[in-house]
C-alpha cells in the first residue's frame, strides 16, 4: 500500500509544478506551491507509519507553519501588488527582465 | 707618485657654490625689488677668479714635480660603490687637465668680466650669472675629474647649463627650440659616452675606475682589439655631441640664440673643447687602435670642411663664427685622430683666445648696434670702433691662420702631424679647409668693418663699448697674438714647451719626418692663407652688396638642408611613432586583449540576456527544465 | 627604538584613518589629523632608519603567530630593500596635506589607509599577510579614484580595479602553490617568505606560479604590455592618488619582484629574465614614445612614469648587483622626482584649471621658485649627474650591458627618450609668452615651499653624495645574489630528492 | 478491504482537485477545488494513523489558510476582466506536463525500487497528541522554536508590506 500512497504524492507534486510553470495567476500559482507543500506532507507521513516513528509528524507540522507563514506573507504581497498594478497577472510583474 | 691635495676639489666648488647663492639671490628677489647689478656682478666673478688663482697654484705645484710623475690627486668622498663598481669624487691634476685648467679659468674669468657690461639692463641678470658660474663650474668638473663618471657628471652638467643659457631668452619660441635641440643632440651624445663607459668598466673597470688604474689595465687580456674599438668608437660618440662633429654638429649653429658671451663661453673655453679633451684623456685607449684615431681624423676633418663651405655663406655674424669653430673643432680631432695630442689640445688652447676674442668682439659689435647680427647691415665700423677693430682683426689673422699668430703655429702643428703619419687625404682636406676659413673669416671682417655702413641710423648711433667690455677684449687679443709662441716648434727655434709639458698625460708617438715635410706644411698653409685672404679681399675689401645666393652656394646658403633632413629624417618619425603609439597601437593592440575580455563579457551578457526575460514562472521553468534533465539522465544510471 | 615600531607605522595610519571615516570630522580636522599622523609616522621611519644595522637581513623583526594549523604568521621586518620604499612612502606622504588642503574628508581619511596598507605590504614577512595588504592598499585608491577624481573617472576605476584584482588573484593562488608546495617538501605548513628560497621549484607548474607572480606585479608596475590602465587611471586620479600610485605602489611591484620571484623562482627567473627585460627595455621605449604626444601634461607624467618604471624592472631582470641595487636606488629617486613632479602638476591643475600643454605658457617668469623646484624634479627624472635620478639609471644601464649587450643599448636611449618629451613640455609650460591661463598664476606659498624644500634637497643630496643610503642597500642586494647561486648549484641533486620524497609520499 | 476503498475514493478526489486547482480560470474555484484536495489529504492521513496531523490538516490548512486565501481572494473582489487572459493554457499544461513527466517518472522509479509495506492503521497510541507531542518539545525543541520565531517575523513582515501604503500616506 506504501507504493500507492507515495505514486499519489508523486501526482500531486507533478501537478503543484505544472500549476506554477503553467498558469499567469498569482492566486493559483501561489496555492499550486501550498499543494507541493502537501504533496509532501503526504510523503512524509507515508514513511512515518512504515517506519512507525512519529518525527514524519513533527516535520509535516512543521511544514504547516511554514505554510502559513508562507500564505501570510504571500498574501500580503499579492495585496501590495494588486494595490500598485491591480493586476493577478504574473506576467506584469517583470522587473527582473534583462 | 701621487700626490693628495684637497684645495683641488675647491676650484670647481667656487663657481658652483657662485651658482647657487647668486640663483637663490635672483629666485627669492626677481619677482620683488631687484638688487643692484654690481652684486650679481661681483659675486660671479669671484668663484672664476679664485678658480683661476687655484688653478695657478695646482700649475705650480705641477711644475714643482718632476715630469713623470706629475700627478696630484684629491678624493672628495667615496660616491657610490657597489659590487666591483668604486666610484669616487675624485679629482686629478695632471699637466694636460692643468692646461684645460688655466685657459677654462682666465678665459672663463674674462668672459665673465665682459658679460657685466653686456648684460647691464637685462631683467634676469642674475639667472644669467647663475647659469655662467654653473656653466664654469660643471666644466672644472669635467676637466678635474679623475675618472670617466666624474668626468660624466660635468658633461652632462655643462650639457644642461647650455640648455639653459640658450634658451635663455625664454619668450622666444625659436630660443627654446634651439636650447632643447642642443641638449637632445647632446644626450644622443651622451648616450654613445655612458654605453662606451659600461663596456670599458665591464673590460677592466673592477680594479678601479679612474683614469689612472685604467690606465695601468689597458693591456689587461679583457682588453682585446674589439673591446677597445667599441669603447673607443662609443666615447667618440659622446664627444660628437658635445663637440659638434659630423652627424651631431647640427645644435652648434642654433645655439647661437643665446647672449654672446654664452656663445663665446660654449665656443670658445668650455663645452666645445670637452669632447676632444675627452679623447685626449683617453688617449691610452686610442692609442692601442689605430683604426679608432683614422676614423675620429676623418670625420674631424670632413666636419671641418662641411663647416668651412657652411661659414662661407652665412649673413648672421655669430653663425659665421659658429661655424668656424666648428670647422676649427673638426681640426682638433683631425689632431687627436692622428695621435698628435698635443697638438690637438694646443688647438683647443689657442683656439679658446681668438675665438673668445673674436664672439667678444662680435658681441661688442651687436652691443653697439643694438642687438643687430645681420653682417649686411653693418660695414664702415672700423672708424667708430676701432678698439672692437683692431683686437677682431688679430684674432681673425689667428684663426685663419696667418703665421705670427697663436692660430698658425698649432693648426700647422697638426696638419704637419697629418702629414707625417702619412694621412695625406686628411692634409690635402686641412690645407683647403685653412683656405676657406681665411675666406670667410675675412669676408666677416671685411663687411662689417669696411666699406660703406649700410644701415645709416645703426651707423650714426654705434659707438665703441665700454671699458669693461673692451679691456678683455685686448687682453685675449694679446693671447690670441703670443699664445702660438708656447709651442714653437724646433724649426723656428723653439722647443714645444706645450708639447713637453703634456707628454706625462697623454699617450703619443712623436713622429720623425725630415724637414722637407715640415717646410712642405708650413708652405702649403700659408699659400692657402693668402689665397684665401686674397679672394676675400678682391670680393669684399671695397665694400660689396648683399649677395643673392644661387646654385651650390643657396644649397650651401640653407647648410645642405641637413636641418630640414634631420627633422624629415628622425624628428616627424619620431613624433609620428609617438602619436601612432598613443593613437593607434595603444588603444587598438596593446589594449585590445585588455579591451577584448570586456566586449567578451559584454557579448556573453548580452547573449545570456535572452534567458532573463523576468517572468517568474519562466525561472520556475528553467528549474524544473533543469531537474527534468537530471531525471532523465540519473534513471538511465538508476537500474 | 621600541620592539614594534613596524606595527605602529603601520598600523597608525589605519586606526587614524577609520576613525576618520567613522566619525563626522570635519575637512579641517581630517587634514590635520592626516599631517599629525604621517607626520608622527615619518618620526618614526626617521627613527627607524637611524637604528638600521644595514646587516642585510631582516631587522625589527615581529613574529606573532597567527593560524598556526597553516603555519601563517604575522611576520613583519625591513630589510634594505624594503627600508628605503618604506621611507620613501613616509617621507613624501606629509606633503600632501601641505599641498592640498581642501579636500573631503574621506580623502585624507583613505590617504591614511593606503599609508599603512603600503607600510604593511613593504613589511611583510609572510606571503598571507603580504597579500592581505596588498589588496588593502587598492581599496583607498578604489574609492579616492572613484569618489573624488576626474571627469572620467569611472571607467578608470573599473579598470585598475579589475586590472588589478585578477593580478592579485593569481597571486594569491601561486601563494597557495608556495605554501602547498612547502608543506609537501618539508612536512609542515609555512608561508614564511624567507623559508621559501630553500624549495625547489621544477617543472611547468612551478612556471605558472611564476607567471602567476609576475603577471601580479607586472600589473602594478606596471610592466609593459600590462600597462594599459595607467595612463587613465593616473590621468583621472586626484592628484595624491596619482602621487601614491606612482612614487610608492608601483615600487611595491618591484618589490615584489625581488622578494618573492628573484629567491623564490631561481630557475624559472634565469630562464625568463631576458623575456622580461625585453619586456621591460620595450616599455621604456613605447610609452616614452607615446608621453611625446601627450596634450595634457598629467597623462604625459603617466606615461613618463610607466617609462621610469620599464627601467627600474629591467634593473632587477638583469640579475647582477650593479642593476639591482640601481634598480631600489632608482625606486626611491623616481620616487622623488615623479611623485613630486605629480604633485606639481596638480598645483598646475588646481591653479590653472588646466591639464593641456598648449593653454600654459611663461610660468617660469611668474613663479620662478615652483620652476626651479618643478625643473629640478625633472632633470631628476631625465637622470642628470648631480640629481638623485642618475646614480640608479646609470648603474642599471651599466648592469644591463653586461646582462646583455643589446638590452642594455635599447636601456640607454632612456636618456634620449626621457629628456625630448619633458624639454617638450617644459619648453611649453615654463618658458615662451605667458598664456592667459597662467598670466596670473601664483607662485608657490611659504609653506608649499618650505614643505617641498626637503624633497627637492633630497634628490640633490642622493645624487652628490649617494654612498650612506647605498651603504644601507647593498648588503642586502648582495645576500639576493649569494643565494641564487649556490640554489642553482644545488638544484640537480635536491630534484632527485624531492622526486625520492613525493613517491614516498604516494 | 474498506481501507482500500477508502484510500482509491480520496485519492481520486485528491487528484481530481488538484486537477481543478491547476485549471479553473478563477481563484476561488481554484481554492475551492483546493480544498477537496485538502480535505482528501486530511483523510489519506487518518487512513496512515496520522490523527494529529490528520486534525492539524482539516483545521489550520483546509481551515484556516485556505479561509485566509479565500478572504483575500474575496476582499480583493477580483472580476472576471481583472484576471490574466490565458488564452493557451491547455498548451501551457500540456507543456508543462511534458517537462515534469520525467521528473515524476523518476521519482516513481525510486518508489518501486522500496520494499513494499503495510499501511494498516495501528492501534497504539501513535500519531495521538500525547505522543506527537512530547517528541515535539523533547526532540525537537529548538526547531519548534525556531518556527515560532519565523511565524512572528512572517507576522510583523506581513503587516509592514501589506500595512505599508496605508500608513505612509
Amino acid at each position: 500500500m506504501m507504493h500507492c500512497y507515495l505514486y499519489l504524492s508523486i501526482i500531486l507534486f507533478c501537478l503543484g509544478i505544472v500549476g506554477v510553470i503553467a498558469r499567469r495567476n498569482v492566486f493559483t500559482v501561489f496555492m499550486s506551491v501550498e499543494l507541493m507543500l502537501n504533496a509532501a506532507n503526504l510523503a512524509f507521513i507515508t514513511f512515518s507509519r512504515v517506519h512507525e516513528s512519529m518525527d514524519g509528524h513533527v516535520l509535516a507540522m512543521m511544514v504547516m507553519a511554514v505554510a502559513a507563514a508562507e500564505a501570510a506573507l504571500a498574501l500580503a504581497v499579492v495585496i501590495l501588488l494588486h494595490k500598485h498594478k491591480s493586476k493577478l497577472d504574473t506576467n506584469v510583474f517583470s522587473l527582473l527582465k534583462g | 707618485m701621487e700626490q693628495s691635495v684637497n684645495y683641488l676639489g675647491l676650484i670647481p666648488l667656487f663657481p658652483l657654490l657662485g651658482a647657487v647663492l647668486i640663483g637663490l639671490l635672483h629666485v627669492f628677489t626677481c619677482n620683488r625689488t631687484k638688487l643692484p647689478e654690481k652684486v650679481y656682478g661681483i659675486l660671479a666673478c669671484v668663484g672664476p677668479v679664485l678658480s683661476f688663482v687655484m688653478a695657478l697654484k695646482v700649475f705650480v705645484a705641477l711644475k714643482g714635480l718632476p715630469p713623470e710623475s706629475r700627478f696630484l690627486v684629491h678624493k672628495a668622498f667615496t660616491w657610490f660603490s657597489v659590487g666591483d663598481l668604486h666610484i669616487n669624487m675624485g679629482f686629478l691634476a695632471d699637466p694636460l687637465s692643468c692646461l684645460m685648467l688655466l685657459f677654462v679659468t682666465f678665459i672663463g674669468s674674462l668672459i665673465h668680466i665682459y658679460s657685466i657690461g653686456y648684460m647691464g639692463g637685462d631683467k634676469n641678470y642674475g639667472k644669467f650669472f647663475a647659469y655662467m658660474n654653473l656653466f664654469l663650474g660643471s666644466m672644472l668638473v669635467l676637466v678635474l675629474g679623475d675618472g670617466p663618471v666624474v668626468m660624466f657628471v660635468g658633461w652632462e652638467g655643462v650639457g644642461l647649463c647650455s640648455y639653459l643659457l640658450i634658451s635663455f631668452y625664454s619668450e622666444d619660441r625659436s630660443n627654446v627650440l634651439a636650447g632643447n635641440k642642443a641638449f637632445i643632440v647632446n644626450r644622443v651624445g651622451d648616450l654613445g659616452f655612458v654605453l662606451g663607459m659600461s663596456f670599458l668598466f665591464w673590460a677592466i673597470g673592477a680594479q678601479g675606475f679612474d683614469y689612472l688604474s685604467l690606465k695601468a689595465h689597458v693591456n689587461d687580456p679583457a682588453m682585446t682589439q674589439g673591446v677597445l674599438l667599441t669603447v673607443c668608437l662609443l666615447l667618440f660618440v659622446g664627444a660628437t655631441g658635445k663637440s659638434a662633429q659630423i652627424p651631431l654638429y647640427v645644435w652648434l649653429p642654433d645655439a647661437m640664440a643665446g647672449p654672446t658671451p654664452v656663445s663665446a663661453l660654449i665656443h670658445a673655453a668650455t663645452m666645445v673643447t670637452a669632447g676632444v679633451y675627452m679623447v685626449a684623456r683617453f688617449s691610452f685607449l686610442y692609442a692601442e687602435v689605430a683604426l679608432a684615431g683614422s676614423i675620429v681624423a676623418w670625420v674631424g676633418i670632413l666636419t671641418a670642411l662641411l663647416a668651412a663651405i657652411f661659414g662661407m655663406f652665412q649673413e648672421d655674424i655669430k653663425k659665421v663664427l659658429a661655424y668656424s669653430t666648428v670647422s676649427q673643432l673638426g681640426y682638433m680631432f683631425a689632431g687627436v685622430g692622428v695621435a698628435a695630442y698635443s697638438a690637438g689640445i694646443f688647438h683647443v688652447f689657442t683656439h679658446a683666445f681668438f675665438k673668445a676674442l673674436l664672439f667678444l668682439g662680435a658681441g661688442s659689435v651687436i652691443y653697439a648696434l643694438h642687438h643687430e647680427q645681420n653682417i649686411w647691415k653693418m660695414g664702415g665700423l672700423k672708424n667708430k670702433m676701432p678698439k672692437t677693430y683692431v683686437t677682431m682683426v688679430i684674432g681673425a689673422l689667428a684663426l685663419a691662420g696667418c703665421p705670427p699668430f697663436s692660430g698658425f703655429f698649432s693648426k700647422d702643428e697638426i696638419l704637419y702631424s697629418a702629414l707625417a703619419t702619412g694621412h695625406f687625404g686628411i692634409w690635402a682636406v686641412g690645407v683647403l679647409v685653412a683656405g676657406m676659413t681665411a675666406y670667410y673669416t675675412f669676408r666677416m671682417i671685411f663687411v662689417v668693418f669696411h666699406g660703406e655702413p649700410r644701415d645709416h641710423h645703426a651707423y650714426e648711433h654705434a659707438q665703441e663699448s665700454p671699458a669693461v667690455m673692451t679691456v678683455p677684449l685686448i687682453i685675449l687679443a694679446v693671447g690670441a697674438l703670443f699664445a702660438g709662441l708656447l709651442n714653437l716648434p724646433a724649426i723656428f727655434g723653439g722647443d714645444q714647451i706645450v708639447s713637453h709639458w703634456l707628454a706625462p698625460s697623454v699617450t703619443e708617438h712623436h713622429p720623425h719626418a725630415g724637414v722637407f715635410i715640415e717646410i712642405l706644411a708650413i708652405g702649403a698653409s700659408v699659400v692657402a692663407f693668402a689665397i684665401g685672404i686674397k679672394i676675400a679681399y678682391a670680393k669684399f675689401g671695397k665694400g660689396a652688396p648683399e649677395p643673392s645666393f644661387t646654385g651650390f652656394a643657396d644649397f650651401a646658403y640653407h647648410k645642405f638642408y641637413v636641418d630640414e633632413l634631420y627633422d624629415k629624417v628622425i624628428v616627424q618619425p619620431y613624433k609620428a611613432i609617438g602619436s601612432s603609439i598613443w593613437k593607434v597601437i595603444e588603444p587598438n593592440v596593446t589594449d585590445a586583449p585588455v579591451k577584448g575580455v570586456a566586449r567578451l563579457y559584454m557579448v556573453l551578457g548580452t547573449a545570456f540576456k535572452v534567458f532573463q526575460v523576468g517572468y517568474v514562472r519562466v525561472y520556475a521553468l528553467y528549474m524544473v527544465l533543469g531537474l527534468s534533465l537530471m531525471s532523465l539522465l540519473l534513471s538511465q544510471s538508476l537500474n | 627604538m621600541f620592539e614594534h615600531v613596524l606595527s605602529v607605522i603601520i598600523f597608525l595610519p589605519i586606526l587614524a584613518g577609520l576613525i576618520l571615516l567613522a566619525t563626522p570630522a570635519s575637512r579641517s580636522v581630517a587634514r590635520f589629523t592626516g599631517l599629525a599622523v604621517s607626520l608622527a609616522t615619518l618620526v618614526l621611519s626617521l627613527d627607524l632608519y637611524a637604528g638600521f644595522q644595514a646587516t642585510g637581513h631582516l631587522e625589527f623583526v615581529e613574529n606573532i603567530p597567527w593560524i598556526e594549523s597553516l603555519g601563517i604568521s604575522y611576520a613583519l621586518g625591513v630589510d634594505g630593500i624594503s627600508l628605503f620604499i618604506l621611507m620613501a612612502g613616509s617621507v613624501l606622504l606629509p606633503l600632501v596635506y601641505f599641498v592640498f588642503g581642501t579636500r573631503e574628508k574621506g580623502y585624507y581619511a583613505n590617504l591614511l589607509l593606503v599609508q599603512g596598507a603600503m607600510a604593511g605590504a613593504v613589511c611583510a614577512a609572510d606571503m598571507i599577510l603580504f597579500y592581505i595588504f596588498w589588496e588593502v592598499m587598492l581599496l583607498p585608491v578604489f574609492f579616492m579614484l572613484g569618489l573624488y577624481g576626474g571627469p572620467q573617472r569611472l571607467p578608470a576605476t573599473l579598470k585598475i580595479t579589475l586590472y588589478t584584482i585578477a593580478g592579485s588573484l593569481l597571486m594569491l593562488a601561486a601563494i597557495v602553490y608556495l605554501g602547498v608546495s612547502y608543506h609537501a617538501q618539508f612536512g609542515e605548513w609555512s608561508f614564511a617568505m624567507d623559508k621559501m628560497a630553500a624549495l625547489n621549484l621544477t617543472g611547468r607548474v612551478a612556471a605558472v606560479a611564476f607567471f602567476g607572480f609576475m603577471i601580479a606585479f607586472a600589473i602594478k608596475i606596471p610592466l609593459f604590455p600590462f600597462h594599459t590602465w595607467l595612463p587613465d587611471a593616473y590621468t583621472e586620479a586626484p592628484t595624491a592618488t596619482t602621487f601614491v600610485l606612482s612614487a610608492i605602489m608601483a615600487k611595491i611591484g618591484v618589490y615584489g619582484v625581488i622578494r618573492f620571484v628573484v629567491p623564490v623562482f631561481d630557475l624559472e627567473f634565469a630562464r625568463f629574465a631576458i623575456l622580461l627585460a625585453y619586456a621591460g627595455v620595450i616599455g621604456m621605449m613605447y610609452c616614452g614614445l607615446a608621453a611625446i604626444a601627450q596634450k595634457d601634461f598629467k597623462r604625459m607624467l603617466a606615461f613618463s612614469s610607466a617609462s621610469h618604471m620599464g627601467v627600474i624592472a629591467l634593473g632587477v631582470f638583469c640579475m647582477n648587483i650593479q642593476a639591482l641595487t640601481g634598480s631600489i636606488y632608482q625606486i626611491v629617486a623616481h620616487a622623488t622626482s615623479t611623485g613630486v613632479l605629480f604633485l606639481f602638476a596638480g598645483i598646475l591643475e588646481e591653479r590653472t584649471n588646466t591639464r593641456t600643454i598648449d593653454d600654459l605658457g611663461g610660468i617660469a617668469a611668474k613663479a620662478p621658485v615652483f620652476a626651479l623646484y618643478f625643473a629640478i624634479a625633472m632633470l631628476a627624472s631625465v637622470g642628470l649627474p648631480g640629481t638623485s635620478g642618475f646614480i640608479g639609471e646609470f648603474m642599471i644601464v651599466l648592469g644591463a650591458i653586461k646582462f646583455n649587450t643589446a638590452v642594455g643599448v635599447l636601456a640607454g636611449t632612456t636618456l634620449i627618450i626621457g629628456v625630448c618629451y619633458m624639454l617638450w613640455m617644459f619648453q611649453r609650460v615654463f618658458f615662451e609668452k605667458t598664456a592667459s591661463r597662467s598670466e596670473n598664476f601664483k607662485e608657490l606659498s611659504l609653506v608649499e615651499g618650505l614643505a617641498f624644500l626637503p624633497v627637492i634637497l633630497l634628490i640633490i643630496v642622493m645624487g652628490i653624495y649617494p654612498h650612506p643610503f647605498l651603504s644601507k642597500i647593498t648588503p642586502s642586494t648582495a645576500l639576493q645574489f649569494a643565494q641564487p647561486a649556490s640554489v642553482v648549484a644545488q638544484a640537480p641533486a635536491s630534484n632527485a630528492q624531492n622526486l625520492g620524497l613525493t613517491i614516498e609520499q604516494k | 478491504m474498506f481501507a482500500d476503498g477508502l484510500f482509491i475514493g480520496f485519492a481520486v478526489l485528491a487528484v481530481l482537485g488538484a486537477v481543478g486547482l491547476v485549471l479553473f480560470r478563477h481563484p476561488m474555484n481554484g481554492a475551492m477545488s483546493f480544498v477537496v484536495t485538502l480535505i482528501s489529504l486530511a483523510g489519506l492521513y487518518a487512513l496512515l494513523s496520522a490523527k494529529l496531523i490528520f486534525a492539524l490538516q482539516l483545521i489550520v490548512y483546509a481551515g484556516a489558510i485556505m479561509s485566509l486565501i479565500v478572504f483575500i481572494i474575496m476582499f480583493l473582489n477580483i472580476q472576471p476582466g481583472d484576471l490574466p487572459q490565458e488564452e493557451t493554457k491547455l498548451f501551457y499544461v500540456l507543456g508543462g506536463g511534458i517537462v515534469v513527466l520525467p521528473i515524476g517518472l523518476f521519482l516513481a522509479k525510486i518508489v518501486k525500487s522500496l520494499p513494499e509495506h503495510s499501511t494498516e492503521i495501528l492501534g497504539n497510541n501513535f500519531g495521538g497528541v500525547k505522543e506527537v507531542g512530547l517528541l515535539l518539545f523533547r526532540d525537537w525543541l529548538i526547531p519548534f522554536e525556531i518556527v515560532s520565531i519565523l511565524l512572528l517575523v512572517s507576522l510583523v513582515g506581513a503587516v509592514i508590506l501589506a500595512g505599508k501604503r496605508g500608513t505612509t500616506k
